[in-house]
């Protein structure tokens, strides 16, 4: 089973993207970062005990799967969307949504489109291999429009022909477009349209067949998102586990029952989990919110008690 | 090694030497770079002459030979070959080369092309001789060089001494005036030279006018008319052969024959 | 005739005339210009067209090379400082990227403080194949050569020394056992060895290594494959691969020179299908197949699969080259080893592959020069080459988005000095053998 | 083993004889070498169906029919998204055909020319090309592709930039002889339009254009029109040795009647329009086949250039001196004598290079032009996650395609091979 | 070609022949495919005898003795070599050939190794001779030859006379019982034969069983027991030297050698 085999590594193995400025991304010295990053971090520390114990191996749109399928990944933290087909059909597991996003377009400001619907005849610089590419084709079949598409192989490639302006338009996960406009030189040159023209649920994915390590995952993710409904923090989480009033809190972190044990793990496998980088907010703050490059609102991924759709299952 | 036995001796009472000149070279100087190859060169040679060039190593005799149909071009004084002077224009050139045949030491047939192709070519095409007609002198001239039976083969197919006697045959076929040869027997095994000194020998009982490089003194003592020594780029000495190879005058001659008779 | 003769033929030059310097206009600097420049009127146009190509080529990146920034932490201030010094048009280059960034491009995400090691491992190199290819290094040293490949792993990766000889100990094994069964014939001898080899790989090493590493815990410390990239990668696959590929390739090559049909068919059909598909498509195999084709579970590291199988489709290429070597030998050789009573295997080893294998060195530096071209398209299986991956890494970093030709540049270098030092050195072997060879 | 013995019959058979007896000794080796290649065999087919099973997916190939979903920028042939994925495999292939196709034409083209010009006497010149030869051969064609794309999408203008600006009435870029436009993500060029069309014929693959189809027609007969002058100038020549020109005569019959054709038919060319985003109405083509080409195109051309430098000093000095010594003009020298030997040369190390030009050719990846990489073995591969059979089919379709081409290369090597004793 | 004058005349008195019989052929044929090349040969060689054998060009001598030790398989008939039948089996096929030395006209020395590393090859691959012994053994009859001196040299650092001799003695040090000679002269220059037929001349004196395919008639007269004639891979004639050159039976023996000693 995955969780025996990363064990015995002592090693947590993570798909994440090639190059994500926000999600998945490394630094001068090759050390990783950002919000995938956290979800991988969160889960080694979980199960290890040690955030530092994860191997990120690059992964490209086109050869994620494969790598979570034949084994050279245990989890795919690769902003990937939540689909019936890639459920079913490719075998995967999908955990729990831990972004939820929608397809967008950027396009520079000076064209002076502001609306989607503006975009007949437009080239469209899309990756490949991604969901993406099927909503656009959608899209504009719906909305009886023709397009160009200009299919680049990375963010990175595509950032390059957008700013070139070898494409009218720049489309993928609006999340994603935030990111890269963040990056760009005048990045007040340049919009994001209103239109969010799919859904698109980004979660980590595991192999179809090994439930322990799908829970494991799942309720890794529902931990972290929890902890920021009860205002656990990375603060005050060492506090708060030596026991409080709240037995929901208590449960989580292992002052209460041992829910660890249910899914093969240690009493406080939630409070190193937490401690790896924070609680849901505090990870999303840290890497894609306001306050970073990336400028990323809640928005959808507020708590439900904030009008979002963050909502974990009770922890009993 | 061996000396090839000739075997038929030549009369040379019935070779005529006209009055007439074939080629006139006066004066005549080349330098490759700054390097001075041919100095001061004057000859005369009269139509049905039959000379033999010999000399050292990087004498210049090559160099003299290509100069007579312009593969080389000389810098100073004048070479007429047939009456026309060798200039820049080219269409004298051209005329010249229809004059004057050339066999090459390595052969140099076409390997593409059958033998008889390789000798029906230049006529077809410079001499613009109907292909009926140049086939017909093709196969003519293969008898006389005694190859008829492999006009269809090609070159690769034959020994050393049947490419050389098809080379021979190549340059027959165009008819020339004058036939020049540089050293054609010095790329063959022994057994196969003494075919191709026939096949020359039975040349020069027709009158034909020819230079030959060759240090192949036997043939020169049979057929020449005329031998001339060569050495850094001067003609050094010339005579009858008679004369030439048993009275030599000048010392470089007499060092020069004593290496090539003495083994 | 005789009067002919007389009045024309006779004549001895008295004085040898002395060499002459050639008239003017035939030498110096005025005539190389009109032989090699101006000599008709296509070769006046041509000369123009050339001159006009250089000029457009000057033109257009002088000023960029000119303006060139070395000092800088990001483009923007790239472009400020060359804005402030050569005016708001001027365009410039902003090598501050490559001197920043240097590293990354040579060794890719290895530990700098660990430099040396790669460094040692490539200077070692040139003693491994110094016996092989220079004349002036002694024969002696040639026993390092096979001891090599396992430092150079060890340098390269690290860990405990047992892990390398061991392995190593694994083959000298091997080499024993052939040689103690040697008398009952070649081919038990071989399989036996093998067999042998084998079973120690498959059983004994692993514990060895624990055991032995727990007694004596001699070694570097690891470095973990994701570190490699840009040229220490290209060079470590291209390097492994073409010594790896050697040995297959000399198989492969004998077997397609076999009379057994069966042999040589498989032989063909191999090389023949490596050499038929694009490296890529063989990369996206290590990268999304070869897990398909092992046992479930076995997972090891994208390198070691790229590795194996840039393996497979150099020793498809080796493969050709050698048999052309063993195509140049004489059948006298075969003859005569036969003759003197040598067995095929016996033959092959003393006699033919030592000369099959030294004609087929420039072939083999040939395909060297290839491969190592082609260890860029690794960059389409997630591994960072110097070509694509690094630059493309570089730019993710908000300080050098937007940074082109810079990394073209410098890496198109130093793709070019090697492979034009290495090409040159291949012509000259050639060179070399054929003046041997006659 | 019993059956050999067996029929061995009186003489005796022992088993020895399997191993040190000359006739059996290959057959033992090969059986042996066989079983173990079946043995390997099997094992890896094992592992994959085992592999398979574990993750509950199985082979086959019926998604070649499912609906594909996506789109294609530039597709040679009618495709839309609502085709299946076997239509989108065969864009991607006709994609790696013609770019492989147009590359091979351009790279012997610039290579004849570099190559030729390197001999050159023209000193300047041979300086130059054995430059570009050393330059573009010792660096990887992967970097050439992608300095061909970033030169293409940063130095070119935007679309945009040829709109005409209403206040200043200039525009930022214009188009070459008003019918061409250089773009950052295309060239635009005129496409040819037919007044008078005879309309298009449909097939399964691609609707054929019957005007297209009259043109190819009329060009045959030009074809065997030429042949016949050219038979019948051979004829003269043979005759009575003087060769009546034709070269008035062949330009006649290959231009007149194609000429008038496409008057009649009123042709005339589309030029491409500026609306909207994007230029309309000519043909776009994409800026990642054309750096893909060209970088292809200038990296081969730097093999063959040394390809046909080498084959034209193969021919040996002395076949020209031979063929001017029997007064024949250096252009009839190249005709006759030099190039009918340096083809036989050239040509087969020439073929191997066209073959490598095609795998290379899947580097469209770097530059997202689809060609079956990207349908076949990129977009349709990701979509329906069928790596094990998508990749093999393509390894597949690649094989055939060389094996084509390396078949060709063999018929011709022993078509023209020089006779030898 | 210049017939090499041999010095020394063999004093035939002490070659014995024994009784033994050391090489013995029935009744063998031989095809390469269609082509029969090798008809009904019969031949009893007996020990210490020296055999030369002649022929055109084509007759099937040198597959003859490539027979012998196995270098072409034989199709019918029998060959015993030693007393051992040559048959399929690799064992008999390694002994005959330990016993068997042959050279070949081209000397095929191993470019890669040193002269002395050429003669302790076998021994010590083949034979497991200690290093030590063969070299010894090396030495002792590179000495026999007359160039201990080049021990340490190439081969291509030779010259071809000398390349010949180092070939015989790699034979040699394999300590043969039989040898086996295919035109050991005839790639070399006219001056160097006479060294390599005085080398072979010396193993007959020492009573070795040699079969030697040569045209050099010199050597056979001198030191063979007996020459065979063979022609359309038949042997036509076989007789004792004297015989055999004075008095040819067969018109095709006569035809052969008025052409090979006539010029
Ligand atoms: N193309 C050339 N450029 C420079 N020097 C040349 C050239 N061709 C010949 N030479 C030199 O000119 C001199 C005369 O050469 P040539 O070939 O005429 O000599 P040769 O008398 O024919 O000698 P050989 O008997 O060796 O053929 C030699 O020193 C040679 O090195
Ligand atoms: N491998 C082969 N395949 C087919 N035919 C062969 C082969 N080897 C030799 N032959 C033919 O067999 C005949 C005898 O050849 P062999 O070499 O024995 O003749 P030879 O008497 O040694 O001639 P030579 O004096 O030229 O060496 C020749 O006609 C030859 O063409
Ligand atoms: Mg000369
Ligand atoms: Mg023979």
């Amino acid at each position: 089973a995955t969780l025996d085999d990363v064990k015995a590594r002592g090693e947590l193995i993570c798909g994440v993207n090639t190059g994500l400025v926000g999600f998945a991304a490394p630094d001068a010295n090759g050390n990783w970062s950002g919000f995938d990053v956290a979800i991988c971090k969160a889960v080694a520390a979980a199960v290890l005990g040690d955030p530092s114990k994860v191997k990120y191996v690059p992964t490209s749109g086109q050869t994620r799967f494969t790598a979570l399928g034949s084994g050279e990944v245990d989890l795919l933290a690769r902003n990937t969307t939540w689909t019936f087909s890639r459920d079913t059909d490719l075998k995967l597991q999908f955990t729990a949504t831990n972004y939820y996003d929608g397809q967008g377009f950027m396009v520079r400001k000076d064209s002076g489109v502001t609306s989607a619907k503006e975009l007949d005849g437009a080239s469209v610089c899309i990756q490949t291999g991604t969901t993406t590419e099927l909503n656009l084709a959608d899209y504009f079949k719906a909305n009886n429009m023709s397009y160009q598409p200009i299919t680049v192989d990375s963010n990175a490639e595509g950032e390059q022909q957008f700013l070139a302006g070898a494409c009218d338009a720049y489309t993928t996960d609006a999340s994603g477009l935030a990111a890269t406009r963040a990056a760009f030189a005048n990045p007040s040159d340049y919009v994001i349209l209103p239109e969010i023209i799919s859904k698109e649920p980004l979660a980590p994915a595991v192999r179809q067949g090994d439930d322990q390590w799908t829970d494991i995952v799942r309720w890794t993710i529902y931990g972290l998102i929890a902890a920021e409904e009860y205002g656990i923090t990375s603060a005050n989480i060492d506090e708060l586990a030596k026991g409080t009033d709240n037995p929901e809190i208590n449960r989580m972190l292992g002052t209460e029952g041992n829910l660890g044990a249910m899914v093969g793990l240690d009493k406080d496998w939630l409070v190193n989990a937490i401690k790896a980088g924070g609680n849901y907010g505090e990870i999303f703050a840290a890497t894609i919110g306001e306050q970073t490059p990336i400028g990323l609102a809640r928005g959808l991924n507020a708590q439900w008690t904030q009008g979002g759709l963050m909502y974990a299952p009770p922890f009993r | 090694m061996s000396e090839p036995h000739i075997e038929r001796s030549v009369d040379r009472s019935h070779m005529q030497v006209s009055d007439e000149v074939a080629i006139q070279i006066e004066n005549m100087n080349k330098w490759y770079g700054q390097f001075h190859v041919l100095r001061d060169i004057d000859l005369t040679v009269q139509r049905g002459e039959r000379i033999v060039i010999a000399g050292p190593s990087g004498s210049g005799k090559s160099t003299l030979i290509r100069c007579i149909n312009r593969l080389e071009e000389h810098q100073q004084g004048k070479i007429v070959v047939d009456g026309i002077e060798l200039t820049n224009d080219l269409k004298n050139i051209d005329k010249i080369r229809r004059e004057v045949g050339m066999v090459f030491q390595h052969f140099n047939l076409f390997p593409h092309l059958t033998i008889l192709e390789n000798l029906t070519l230049a006529p077809i095409w410079v001499r613009k001789t109907p292909k009926k007609e140049a086939i017909d002198t093709a196969m003519h001239f293969l008898e006389k060089v005694k190859i008829p039976e492999q006009a269809d083969k090609y070159p690769g197919q034959l020994s050393g001494g049947q490419q050389q006697r098809v080379a021979i045959a190549r340059s027959l076929c165009m008819k020339p005036r004058i036939m020049l040869f540089d050293e054609p027997t010095s790329a063959l095994d022994p057994e196969m030279i003494k075919e191709v000194l026939d096949t020359m020998i039975e040349l020069a009982e027709e009158g034909m006018t020819m230079l030959c490089v060759t240090h192949e003194m036997g043939f020169a003592q049979a057929v020449a008319n005329r031998v001339i020594f060569m050495a850094d780029g001067q003609i050094v000495e010339q005579n009858n052969p008679h004369d030439f190879f048993n009275n030599p005058k000048s010392d470089r001659t007499k060092q020069f024959l004593s290496q090539i008779l003495g083994h | 005739m005789s009067d002919t003769e007389a009045h024309s033929v006779a004549y001895v030059r008295d004085t040898m005339m002395p060499q002459q310097p050639a008239p003017a206009g035939e030498t110096g600097a005025i005539r190389w210009l009109r032989e090699n420049l101006f000599s008709g009127w296509l070769n006046t146009v041509l000369t123009l067209l050339g001159i006009f190509a250089i000029y457009l080529f000057v033109s257009h990146f002088y000023g960029w090379f000119l303006h060139g920034v070395w000092e800088a932490n990001s483009i923007k201030e790239c472009r400020q400082i060359i804005a402030e010094r050569w005016g708001p048009d001027a365009s410039g280059a902003c090598w501050a990227v490559i001197r920043e960034r240097w590293h990354q491009f040579i060794f890719g995400f290895y530990p700098p403080e660990l430099y040396w090691r790669p460094i040692l491992a490539f200077a070692l190199l040139f003693v491994a194949i110094g016996p092989l290819m220079f004349q002036f290094v002694p024969k002696k040293v040639a026993w390092f050569t096979p001891i090599y490949p396992f430092l150079a792993v060890w340098l390269l990766w690290g860990g405990s020394v047992w892990g390398p000889v061991l392995v190593l100990t694994g083959f000298v094994l091997g080499g024993v056992v052939f040689m103690a069964v040697a008398r009952f014939g070649s081919i038990m001898a071989f399989s036996v060895g093998a067999i042998v080899t084998i079973l120690y790989f498959l059983f004994a090493v692993g514990p060895l290594i624990s055991l032995f590493h727990a007694m004596i815990p001699v070694g570097l410390e690891s470095v973990a494959s994701s570190k490699f990239g840009g040229f220490l990668l290209a060079i470590t696959l291209g390097v492994g691969g073409i010594a790896m590929s050697l040995p297959a390739g000399v198989v492969l090559a004998l077997g397609r020179q076999s009379d057994m049909l069966l042999i040589k068919t498989f032989s063909v059909i191999f090389i023949e299908f490596i050499r038929g598909v694009p490296l890529i498509t063989l990369l996206f195999v290590a990268s999304l197949l070869l897990n398909y084709f092992l046992p479930p579970g076995t997972n090891f590291d994208i390198i070691l699969r790229v590795m194996i199988l840039v393996t497979m489709f150099a020793a498809a290429y080796i493969a050709e080259v050698i048999r052309g070597g063993l195509a140049a030998l004489p059948r006298g050789q075969y003859e005569a080893a036969d003759a003197l009573g040598l067995d095929y295997w016996k033959a092959q080893r003393l006699i033919i592959l030592p000369q099959a294998l030294k004609i087929s060195i420039p072939g083999i530096v040939s395909t060297f020069i290839g491969m190592f071209k082609d260890t860029t398209l690794v960059v389409f299986v997630g591994l960072f080459d110097p070509l694509k991956g690094i630059p493309d890494f570089i730019r993710a970093d908000f300080n050098w988005k937007g940074i082109y030709w810079e990394p073209f540049v410098f890496v198109g270098a130093i793709f070019f000095i090697l492979n034009f030092a290495m090409s040159r050195y291949s012509m000259h072997l050639e060179n070399r053998l054929q003046r041997e060879h006659r | 083993m019993t059956t050999a013995q067996d029929a061995s019959g009186p003489t005796g058979f022992r088993l020895s004889q399997l191993i040190y007896d000359t006739r059996y000794r290959s057959i033992t080796i090969q059986i042996v070498v066989l079983f173990l290649v079946m043995a390997g065999v099997g094992w890896l087919v094992d592992n994959v169906i085992r592999n398979l099973n574990d993750l509950g997916k199985d082979f086959n190939y019926s998604f070649l029919w499912q609906r594909s979903g996506y789109d294609i920028g530039n597709a040679l042939i009618p495709y839309n998204n609502d085709m299946t994925h076997g239509r989108a495999m065969l864009v991607g292939l006709i994609n790696t055909l013609w770019v492989s196709f147009l590359g091979c034409i351009t790279a012997t083209f610039l290579g004849v020319i570099i190559g030729v010009l390197r001999l050159s006497k023209n000193w300047l010149v041979g300086r130059l090309m054995t430059i570009y030869v050393e330059v573009f051969r010792n660096i990887p064609v992967l970097l050439w592709i992608l300095v061909a794309i970033a030169l293409l999408t940063e130095a070119a203008p935007s679309p945009n930039q040829y709109r005409v600006n209403a206040q200043t009435g200039e525009a930022g870029a214009s188009m070459v002889l008003e019918s061409v436009a250089f773009t950052n993500r295309y060239t635009a060029i005129p496409s040819i339009h037919f007044d008078r069309t005879l309309g298009s014929l449909d097939t399964a693959l691609a609707p054929i254009s019957l005007d297209f189809l009259a043109i190819v027609i009329v060009l045959l007969g030009s074809y065997f029109v030429n042949k016949m002058l050219v038979n019948r100038a051979n004829r003269v020549q043979e005759a009575t040795g003087v060769r009546p020109p034709t070269l008035w005569k062949s330009l006649a019959i290959w231009l007149i009647p194609v000429v008038v054709l496409l008057f009649a038919l009123g042709v005339n060319p589309e030029e491409p329009q500026l609306k909207g985003f994007n230029f309309t109405g000519g043909t776009n083509v994409s800026n990642a086949f054309v750096a893909l080409w060209a970088g292809l195109s200038l990296y081969t051309a730097a093999f063959i250039a040394e390809i046909v430098r080498a084959g034209i000093l193969a021919v040996s000095k002395g076949q020209t001196e031979a063929a001017f010594a029997l007064g024949l003009r250096p252009s009839r020298t190249m005709r006759l004598v030099i190039l009918p030997q340096a083809l036989r040369v050239i040509i087969p190390p020439l073929i191997s290079q066209f073959l490598n030009l095609t795998k290379n050719s899947s580097l469209a990846i770097a530059v997202g032009y689809l060609d079956l990489r990207g349908t076949l073995g990129g977009i349709t591969l990701n979509q329906t996650g069928r790596e094990l059979e998508a990749i093999t089919l393509m390894m597949l379709i690649y094989l055939v395609i060389s094996l084509l081409i390396s078949g060709g290369m063999n018929i011709f090597n022993n078509r023209v091979k020089l006779k030898e004793r």
